[in-house]
């Protein structure tokens, strides 16, 4: 099916559904409101910024993700347990779901799209490190890499590795550094400040 | 060609072992990046309008039966067509979801959908994704009522602890699991206890929560794929405990 | 797109695992009969010309040295995209194989083959089953001498012996091999020796012949597919010696 | 692709090829002939008529049959090793190849379509009793069903059950009736002669 008639057969099926009362309109253009705004990447940055600065709430987010989060009242689905696995110099983690696309919404918004391509899930598991090098990541030799694939309802979250030099940014600052693609694991952070 | 595709009986297939089990599958290229991984996390959102539609009708299905639970919806998901699986992409994909739903459930008719679609342009030698099945209804009406997969507190203890050595064998036949292939047969550890949570192989087909103790099982790469697997790679995943049986010696 | 695609570097997958390993997938439907089968055995041939081109021009890469060997050309076919090995159908596959292995050999580019299929009118939406490899060429002139693939003497006894218990691994790596998904990991029997042959998973990459002793195993229905499977159904299948190992216990 | 484009392309190819002098144009009309008028079923189904008029050259058959076909100098590919698996009241044999369509090309001609198809593919070791009712054919339960995944360069035929009633017809009248599927093994013969 070609994206054209993707597009037809979607909106054939929205006409019918809004005719037998079965849809609203409204809740479409509410959906992309919230996905376009409120939902993204940047609740998991607040997250990773606030590790970064406060200890305690870093301890608390690895040892239980879901209780440290309660406090933000994230939307865009739930997220009935989320893990937070730490990147280290001696660990590197990386998120895959490869029999669907399970990801954590609430926390990165909706996930990128070759995050749900064959491609990704196919080849994560079985090769992470050839993998990472597609997107430019090149991890040492000696570094384990750990792979976390989400079959059932857990979320998993990476929290990167801090680069030299983001010190002395404030969270604010940080939460517009902090990349998506850093907290799913494909990428480690530049060390370098733009 | 958009003529509603022949049923496809139950021995046909739920999809224990279809197209989308791609854990450790050859074949597929390199990873396509976006402008979302190329620019950064400051793109995010749908790119396409109908992607939101889509997005909005698969929740709607919840509210208005269709789907009695997420692990029957991502069941209607795995049951499209292989080829259509592989090339309509995540919301063509759950656009054909969301049409197996409503034509099994009986809130919409084939033949609506299908007029529709003429009507609006559809081409006709483009394959449709959806195929409900002939005799669908697992759920009666009052199953149908949503409750989020999720975990549940259960009287009974887990058979497995830390640090045991389990094996995960298919159960068999033909429907929804969170099993994939790429780790049957292959011995792991158990490195995490999740509680209970409901059980997405009966969920799925209308047999109730049945919650069951989750763990995550952690699977060294070589295990996993020969001596030729890349150095110092582990596998963690989610595995309900129905799945494990002690690991084999040896 | 008739544009030559991104080629696929070796890590991306030999296909080990590839589309093309269909034993026990589920979710491809009803066997679609032909009136080859519906009218008896007087039909035979081929329905189309270009068919029977593909055909021969596959028998003709074994003699202008396209093809090393029918394991070379087995890989070139499970090379093809996904999308294409399953929509493309079994000549279009060949035509998929034969291409790949035209170029890899330098014996066409690229650029010619594109420049001539949009003369004679091919769509330009059309994708293409051909990948050639950016690193293809394994095999020197003088290898691409065909030699059947087929039984050789050897002075090394076999193995395993008649009724010896077997279980078959996967020796890993990205490649050609016979050792299909669905009975790996799984204890089988030995039913048959059928003497040394040339090991495809060597003579596919230009690693020579090296034969090995070649058995059929016998799997019991029940072992592979569960408590569900079908009642009283065994499975036969010829597989080399170094993908078996003595069958661990329980 | 297309059943339009793939012939397009096909033809592409074979100019070239031509052109260049890799392809003698006049061997596709051979391949045509060869398949169409001398290569097919009918070469198995002497195989499994002659069986069953003569005890001795069935027991050759399925002892060894790639000796016992050599006097033939079946044409159309190479069969280096044969066996002919016996159907029986207790057993019933089927053949496949999973990994892509390997047939005895000399002895039954081109496959059939859906032989090489996904569908029968990967779907008869796995299910062959509901399989077999595709083309209509229903086993007993009592009758062991025994699958042949063909995944080296042995080559498998069934020799079917002869139908009662066949046994006054000579051998060139029961060559018009033993069909093709019946040597896969996805037919059983009809009881009744025609």
């Amino acid at each position: 099916m070609s994206e054209k008639s993707a597009a037809i057969r979607a909106e054939a099926l929205e006409s019918l559904l809004v005719e037998k009362g079965l849809l609203d309109t409204a809740r479409i253009d509410d959906v992309l409101t919230l996905y376009n705004e409120r939902v993204g990447p940047m609740n998991g940055a607040m997250l990773v910024a606030k590790a970064w600065r406060d200890a305690h709430f870093k301890q608390q987010l690895l040892a239980d993700g879901t209780a440290a989060i309660a406090q933000f009242s994230f939307e865009g689905g739930q997220v009935d347990k989320l893990v937070v696995v730490e990147n280290t110099a001696e660990v590197h983690n990386v998120v895959v779901c490869t029999l669907c696309s399970c990801y954590p919404w609430a926390i990165l918004g909706l996930p990128p799209k070759w995050y749900k391509d064959p491609a990704y899930r196919s080849r994560v598991v079985r090769e992470p490190r050839a993998v990472l090098t597609d997107f430019g990541t090149h991890l040492p030799a000696e570094q384990e890499v750990r792979v976390w694939d989400s079959s059932a309802e857990v979320r998993y979250m990476v929290l990167p590795v801090q680069p030299k030099g983001w010190e002395t940014l404030s969270e604010g600052e940080l939460v517009n550094k902090i990349t998506r693609d850093s907290m799913i694991g494909v990428e480690v952070l530049a060390e370098v400040a733009e | 060609m958009v003529a509603h595709r022949a049923s496809v009986a139950e021995s046909v297939g739920g999809h224990l072992d279809g197209i989308h089990d791609l854990g450790g599958k050859q074949g597929f290229g390199h990873v396509e990046l976006d402008a979302s991984s190329k620019e950064g996390r400051h793109i995010h959102g749908f790119n396409q309008r109908w992607h939101a539609a889509v997005f909005t009708i698969i929740n709607s299905l919840f509210v208005n039966g269709a789907a009695a639970n997420t692990d029957h919806f991502r069941h209607s998901v795995e049951r499209i067509d292989p080829i259509n699986y592989l090339s309509d992409g995540y919301y063509g994909r759950w656009l054909g979801g969301a049409e197996t739903m409503l034509v099994e459930a009986g809130l919409l008719t084939q033949d609506e959908v299908n007029s529709r679609v003429l009507n609006r342009g559809y081409e006709l030698h483009e394959t449709v994704a959806a195929r409900p099945s002939a005799a669908p209804d697992l759920f009666s009406a009052e199953e149908r009522n949503f409750q989020p997969t999720a975990q549940r507190l259960v009287a009974i203890e887990p058979r497995f602890g830390l640090g045991d050595k389990v094996t995960a064998r298919s159960l068999g036949g033909a429907g929804h699991t969170r099993l994939p292939n790429y780790v049957r047969d292959v011995p792991g550890q158990v490195v995490a206890l999740h509680g209970a949570w409901v059980f997405p192989d009966a969920n799925a087909h209308g047999k109730g929560e049945d919650p069951k103790h989750l763990y995550t099982v952690r699977y060294q790469g070589a295990d996993l794929w020969g001596p030729n697997a890349e150095s110092s790679v582990v596998l963690n995943i989610d595995l309900f405990e129905p799945y494990l049986s002690e690991a084999s010696l040896g």
